[in-house]
């Protein structure tokens, strides 16, 4: 399904180790299945012809890593930068999370990345192997002896179906052809829930978070909570908690990452990708985006560097928080 | 935790009348951290202040809590007492039972439950709090006052004259302003020169003033009380303490082809000038970009003539480091450009002019010597036409001009066209308005005499457009009160053109860290009561960089501006509100988003070194709070994620404790 | 042995919910999770549920006691409430073997008697796999998917579901269940056994080998240089920790109602930075020792402790959840070196 | 009088330079309203963290409403700009979560609406005890 090879990317990689441009590569190295990719720091030619890949299931945000990394590691740190992952890229340099300087970000091209839970849940358990074939996958699993043929299109993640951008808003290279930026029909479900009536939306949200179980891994992986310290993991915070213990704390916890990422929240995804319960979290963050957008204007955070997030910024003639909701439901 | 004193106040009947006084301090006896809990009359009364006194020292209090009327009322005089007892002031807190209990609530069982659940609050959250100290900075005393015209002559000459010391920075080679060039002023009609350049040479001769000509302020750092100041003192290439002005060189300058600036191009002058004869300091300067001395290094004429051996040609723009303690803008307005009106043929015909154009062409010291002349020909022009609100007023969605009335070309217009009735009686005076405003004192009936005495031709309607055509300007108007179309062969077309701030208002805020409104104006402190002061402490503001004003309202302005500045020149330390917020920096993330929302720059970064909880040592970006700049607003504590932006005396622990109390 | 049609086995579980809550896997917008059953829900054939059974005994948070003040008195509050009867239908040979592990923990002396309450009032039900995933290894750790444990075994084939009670507790509850079910003997079982065994064989990491681990490693492998490689990318989250049916850990917190301090316990992640603070700081400060604590508690400490005992059964939930998918199969390889190749 | 008539609890938080004073104002002109609101002093709107407005519907607020000065009024000039971005997006959040929309509001109150305040609250009081007690946004723990 992608475009770009691991072969060009060893490739790229191998020379700018080489030439003495970086000193280390952040790329994506293959486990014990084809889907089972793990972020990893290359510091040799050799390590990456051993363990470096590409495919469909390299879906990890390297921006993130980038705050810790840039800190520990003489001279540049090469990084792979899918569309999505540069916008987190700006964000961060925005609020100065890292030194630009130690980074030469190569950006690639992205096809769309493939969920693994839709390749199962049409191929079932058991996946010993998956190719890619064009638009097509094969998928071999330990219960049919020939491999299934699936449209690549059918397992795409949902962050990728409904992908804002193929443009690179950030890097020092590009490989491959630039894209652009997407209609997308990202906005679809929030409004979907906001047609909603109070007491569905109530019960739809409390399903979905009562699943939580504070596992943190949403805020982890999330390329804007990058705190020194979150105010959920500081004892002196007044609001630390470290369970879901009823349902008061599950959507604390939730409303309040949202609101803390509010207008810095690049929409990439991670959130939902690695949530263990399938918790959309994305729809979240993605209210706060299509809200933002329709009282203040449209905002991508992370387009540029320096952006002044809407929630930092203010007209004097925004709307009350009231007309909020006189607004919607005018329009219903 | 806490050994807090409780003291509940009857205030006479006012909160024992609906509030159980005895069963509130009997109530909140219990509270966490309680020690002692009493009532009396009178809290605020001596004998009620006595009686906190002794309870401090005879119960070992750390904390207060007085359940009374509202802390606007009397937080200041518990805080005396407080301190007065020994107790840092801050650890006093009020519950409010009175404003907002006893006397909005009728029912005595309803009032007292309220009243012991404010007094809980106020218990919960002083038990969190911490003794604070106000910060205190010295004060540099000297101002610095950006902009020599009448706005900032004035504030400086008012400033020296309380004993302060006052540079003045104006980036031409004189001060002045755009009052040097106007003839007379309204509604007076007084001479426009005779009334300023007086205030010139008072500048010039006051010791405490010294006057940075030709010069620019290029970085400003600090703080309220302790600014420093970088200006950049341009390269006049004469020697300013030498030169005479005696004008030699200006005469013997070849290079004489060059638009006089001062008369707004409207005639010549040399390569080697001075602005205007009452220029301030009388000084020549060097234009660089005409003297072929400098271009090619041939000449050298004026180096000869000059007998003070004033002429440098190898000067260099200097840069001067000073210190300041209050900072006053005035860097005034200018008139809009007028290219995207060429309806009016403004480009087209040299006949039609600016307002401030036509000032010059009627002042005695002009381009014409003061005749009112048609800059193409030189003749009497015999029909003149003013048209009012070039530029101002505009729609938002005109994409041109401004939103906003410049405030000035009513009155002005109404000068001119009186003034020329008055000289040019066969002059045929037309003016086109959309409305006349003129609030001000003798303003409306200066106004009415040009119609009525005059016999000024107001006509409402706006100009639709201007067409050169041999030598007469064909205006094509409308009367909205005649509800006709008007067409006039006018000699003359002035138009009023709305006036904007300078150019150098928006780097210079940003250097200020002070607010522009989106017109670029500077935004005030408080629009109706802290009209002078920028939201930037210690930042000031003088004139018509503040918005549109005439004279007197500069003049008025820019005294205000100097009081302000004097009242704080005259401390010698400047006590700040320790209310101030604080950044935790193991906890901050240096992202700047606080810095975003602080409306005075109150919040600056720096790279510090920290040791991690990894054993590595990192440097890190952390933000720091300026305590003598910041007013204590809290907008950036709700801004940062991580909750390392704090603010003292109200602090998250200490809002949401009180949450907590009212709501159990 | 007894058996029952399978299109009887809703009426084995409303039987069996007559005396007793009964929780059972059932397909949600989540993944498999356990659900208390009513006529509505559908049993779930998929392997794993995300979240473990350990909940029913080590739920993620649990009230144990409440404090009150009354002017200036405390009183004491025990907030436990008497456990009720239930049974667990459709545990997995590992996770039944994860009870082990927790036992071991909770009720050795000092017994924890939160724990033991509800040990004593649940009956586990497992069942055999017959369709394994590609990320089961429970072999490495000898356990046998298709003899699970539990106070009660069941397996199913297309037309039938096979009961063997293993307990009292598993015998008391077959005898309630005697009208419904009749007497078999093996056969079907053990043919059932035989194919899933096939495909345990042919499964990709069925050669996982532990020789490298066990009690006594420490000091060999704590040093070991594959920690940084390892741990280089771990978020720090405690997705692994906290589907995994073995992680005992848990923390005890205190939360201030306003009206009373209720003290409470949850579970904790030793990837947390705060795992174990103490008065003086942190004793673990960077991921790498945090991750590495977690591998050789389960790899090494805990066996060490507990007759060779892995803290690990195997169940692949940790290889299917890890956002950036490090897990301890790639820690047994990595560190286990050669005796993986 | 029913005896068990259920009362909001309502928790107002008011800046100090215009609200407070408002609210002060109504006490002068004794004003009415509920005993049921409760007012927390902030410095000003702006100081409000949506954290604060989650807490008080977790201890068990039936109501929150913010007051500050009205806009162009703000004492530090733009503060209560940031808040009805900041109100907005929080209040339209909860709204979005199912929880009832009338129990957030903010208001405007200068230092000279003593009689806007008391109304205010009046009419905030009663839209509150129409809602009835706050369910959803709600921690057990904190219920007496």
């Amino acid at each position: 399904m992608q475009k770009i090879t691991r072969e060009q990317l060893i490739d790229k990689a191998s020379k700018l180790l080489s030439n003495g441009t970086v000193s280390c590569v952040l790329g994506w190295k293959l486990g014990d299945f084809d889907y089972d990719v793990t972020p990893a720091v290359f510091n040799t030619v050799e390590e990456l012809n051993e363990g470096f890949v590409f495919n469909d299931f390299c879906g990890a945000n390297f921006s993130k890593y980038l705050v810790a990394k840039t800190g520990k590691v003489d001279g540049k740190i090469l990084v792979f930068l899918k569309p999505c992952d540069t916008y987190s890229f700006n964000q961060l340099l925005t609020e100065h999370r890292f030194d630009r300087e130690k980074v030469y970000a190569v950006g690639i091209p992205c096809e769309g990345m493939a969920d693994i839970a839709k390749v199962k849940a049409i191929c079932g358990e058991g996946v010993l192997a998956i190719g890619t074939d064009g638009e097509k996958m094969t998928v071999a699993t330990l219960y049919s002896d020939e491999p299934a043929l699936i449209d690549a299109k059918d397992v795409l993640a949902e962050r990728c179906e409904n992908c804002k951008s193929k443009k690179h808003v950030a890097y020092d290279e590009l490989l491959g052809e630039e894209g652009d930026v997407i209609e997308s029909n990202r906005f679809d479900e929030v409004a979907k829930l906001e047609a909603m009536s109070a007491d569905e939306r109530f019960a739809f949200w409390q399903n979905e978070l009562s699943r939580c179980i504070r596992c943190n891994a949403c805020r982890d992986a999330c390329p804007a909570c990058t705190c020194e310290k979150c105010v959920f993991d500081n004892p002196t915070s007044g609001v630390e908690n470290k369970s879901p213990a009823n349902s008061f704390e599950e959507k604390l916890f939730h409303i309040i990452r949202a609101y803390h990422v509010a207008g810095r929240c690049t929409d990439c995804g991670e959130c939902s990708r690695v949530c263990p319960q399938n918790i959309p979290l994305h729809l979240l963050n993605r209210k706060f985006i299509k809200d933002m957008n329709e009282f203040y204007g449209e905002y991508q955070a992370g387009a540029e560097v320096g952006m002044r997030a809407p929630l930092v910024d203010y007209t004097t003639e925004d709307l009350e928080p009231g007309e909020v909701f006189d607004r919607r439901d005018t329009d219903a | 935790m806490q050994r807090v004193g409780v003291f509940v106040c009857w205030c006479g009947s006012n909160i024992a009348g609906t509030v159980d006084v005895e069963a509130v301090s009997e109530a909140l006896k219990n509270e966490p951290g309680v020690v002692f809990s009493t009532n009396y009359q009178y809290m605020c009364s001596q004998a009620g202040q006595d009686m906190i006194k002794e309870a401090v020292k005879e119960h070992n209090l750390t904390g207060i809590v007085v359940c009374s009327c509202s802390p606007r009322m009397h937080e200041a005089t518990f805080r005396k007492t407080a301190a007065a007892a020994g107790l840092n002031p801050y650890m006093v807190e009020i519950a409010n039972i009175r404003e907002q209990c006893s006397w909005v609530h009728k029912d005595i069982l309803t009032g007292t439950e309220k009243a012991i659940i404010l007094g809980k609050a106020a218990i919960a959250k002083v038990n969190l709090n911490a003794p604070l100290t106000p910060g205190e900075s010295p004060v540099t005393k000297r101002a610095l006052v950006i902009g020599g015209g009448i706005a900032g002559i004035q504030t400086a000459l008012d400033i020296a004259d309380a004993g302060f010391p006052v540079d003045i920075v104006e980036k031409k080679p004189t001060i002045g302003g755009k009052m040097a060039q106007l003839d007379k002023t309204f509604p007076t009609l007084d001479c426009a020169a005779c009334i300023l350049t007086p205030k010139m040479v008072d500048v010039a001769q006051n010791d405490k003033i010294r006057i940075f000509s030709y010069s620019e302020v290029t970085d400003v750092q600090g703080f309220v009380g302790n600014f420093e100041v970088t200006i950049k003192k341009n390269a006049r290439f004469v020697k300013e303490d030498i030169c005479t002005g005696c004008g030699a060189c200006v005469e013997k300058c070849p290079m004489k082809k060059n638009p006089n600036e001062f008369n707004l191009g409207m005639d010549n002058r040399p390569a080697i000038y001075i602005p205007f004869a009452q220029a301030v300091p009388k000084v020549a300067t060097i234009d660089p970009n005409a003297c072929t001395m400098l271009k090619k290094g041939k000449c050298g004429l004026c180096s000869k003539v000059c007998t003070a051996g004033a002429i440098d040609y190898t000067q260099k723009d200097e840069y001067l480091q000073e210190k300041y303690g209050a900072i006053v803008v005035a860097t005034g307005f200018n008139p809009i450009s007028m290219d995207k009106f060429d309806e009016f043929a403004y480009s087209q015909s040299k006949d039609v002019i600016t307002s401030l154009e036509f000032e010059r062409l009627t002042n005695a010291a002009g381009p014409s010597a003061g005749k009112l002349i048609r800059p193409s020909d030189g003749k009497h022009p015999h029909t003149i036409v003013f048209v009012q609100c070039v530029g101002s007023r505009c729609d938002a969605c005109a994409q041109k001009g401004k939103e906003y009335c410049s405030k000035i070309c009513c009155m002005y217009t109404a000068k001119h066209a009186m003034l020329t009735r008055d000289k040019y009686p066969d002059t045929e005076v037309y003016v086109f308005y959309i409305d006349v405003r003129t609030p001000g004192k003798n303003f409306d009936e200066f106004y009415r005499r040009a119609v009525e005495e005059y016999g000024v031709k107001y006509i409402k309607g706006m100009v639709g457009k201007v067409t050169p055509e041999g030598d007469k300007l064909k205006v094509q108007a409308s009367d909205l009160i005649a509800n006709k179309q008007l067409h006039i062969d006018a000699d003359l077309v002035v138009l009023a053109a709305a006036i904007e701030p300078d150019k150098s208002a928006r780097p210079l805020a940003t250097m200020l860290t002070a607010s522009m409104d989106t017109n670029d104006f500077f935004t005030e402190a408080h629009p109706k009561l802290k009209p002078v002061e920028s939201p930037t402490a210690g930042v000031f503001l003088s004139g018509a960089c503040q918005g549109p004003k005439d004279i007197p309202e500069t003049v008025s302005q820019a005294g205000a501006a100097a009081s302000k500045v004097i009242g704080l020149l005259c401390k010698d330390k400047l006590t700040g509100n320790p209310c101030v917020a604080n950044s935790n920096e193991l906890m901050c993330n240096g992202c700047s988003a606080c810095a975003n929302v602080c409306p005075y720059g109150a919040i600056s970064y720096e790279d510090k070194e920290f040791r991690m909880p990894d054993r590595t040592t990192k440097v890190r970006r952390v933000a720091s709070v300026n305590p003598a700049v910041c007013q204590g607003c809290g907008a950036c504590t709700v801004t940062c994620p991580s909750g390392a932006m704090d603010l003292k005396g109200f602090a998250n622990l200490q809002i949401m404790a009180e949450v907590d109390a009212i709501c159990k | 042995m007894r058996k029952c049609k399978a299109e009887k086995l809703n009426d084995i579980f409303a039987l069996i919910a007559q005396d007793m809550t009964l929780y059972l896997p059932v397909d949600t917008e989540g993944g498999a999770a356990f659900t208390k059953w009513n006529e509505n829900v559908k049993y779930s054939e998929s392997l794993n549920t995300v979240r473990s059974p350990k909940d029913f005994f080590f739920p993620q948070t649990e009230n144990l006691m409440a404090f009150k003040t009354e002017g200036k008195n405390i009183e004491i509050i025990d907030t436990r409430s008497e456990t009720e009867d239930f049974a667990v239908f459709g545990v997995r040979a590992c996770d039944t073997k994860s009870f082990d592990v927790l036992d071991r923990v909770f009720l050795s002396d000092p017994v924890d008697s939160y724990y033991a309450n509800r040990r004593e009032h649940g009956v586990i039900i497992s069942v055999a796999c017959t369709r394994p995933s590609e990320t089961c290894f429970c072999t490495a750790f000898d356990i046998d998917a298709t003899s699970p444990q539990g106070d009660i075994s069941v397996w199913k084939t297309e037309t039938d579901v096979y009961f063997e009670a293993n307990t009292e507790k598993g015998a008391a509850l077959m005898e309630k269940l005697s009208a419904l079910t009749e007497d078999c003997d093996n056969t079907a079982v053990e043919s059932a056994k035989e194919s899933t065994k096939a495909i345990l064989s042919r499964l990709p990491l069925k050669d996982l080998k532990l020789s490298a681990f066990g009690g006594g490693k420490t000091m060999e492998l704590f040093e070991n240089e594959a920690w940084d490689e390892l741990s280089q990318s771990c978020l720090g989250c405690g997705t692994c920790t906290f589907v995994c049916p073995t992680c005992q850990c848990y923390d005890i917190k205190d939360f201030n109602t306003g009206n009373s301090v209720v003290r409470f316990r949850c579970w904790d992640s030793c990837m947390y930075s705060d795992f174990t603070k103490m008065a003086h700081g942190n004793n673990r400060l960077t991921q790498k020792e945090r991750f590495r604590q977690r591998f050789m508690h389960k790899l090494v400490y805990y066996p060490e402790n507990n007759d060779g005992l892995f803290s690990c059964v195997g169940c692949g939930r940790c290889l299917a959840k890890c956002p950036i998918s490090m897990n301890i199969v790639k820690v047994i390889k990595k560190i286990g070196g050669k005796t993986n190749e | 009088m029913q005896v068990n008539e259920y009362k909001p609890l309502i928790v107002a938080f008011c800046c100090n330079w215009c609200s407070y004073a408002g609210a002060d104002l109504a006490g002068n002109n004794r004003l009415n309203y509920p005993a049921d609101v409760k007012i927390i002093r902030v410095p000003c709107s702006c100081r409000v963290n949506p954290m604060f407005v989650l807490r008080a519907f977790q201890r068990g607020a039936d109501g929150v409403i913010i007051c500050g000065c009205h806009p162009g009024d703000c004492h530090y000039t733009s503060g209560n700009y940031y808040t009805r971005r900041r109100m907005a997006a929080l209040f339209s959040m909860l709204d979005y979560l199912g929880i009832e929309k009338e129990r957030t509001r903010v208001e405007w109150v200068s230092a000279a609406e003593g009689a806007k305040f008391a109304a205010t609250m009046n009419d905030f009081v009663e839209t509150v005890t129409a809602l009835g007690e706050n369910k959803r946004l709600e921690d057990l723990r904190c219920k007496k």
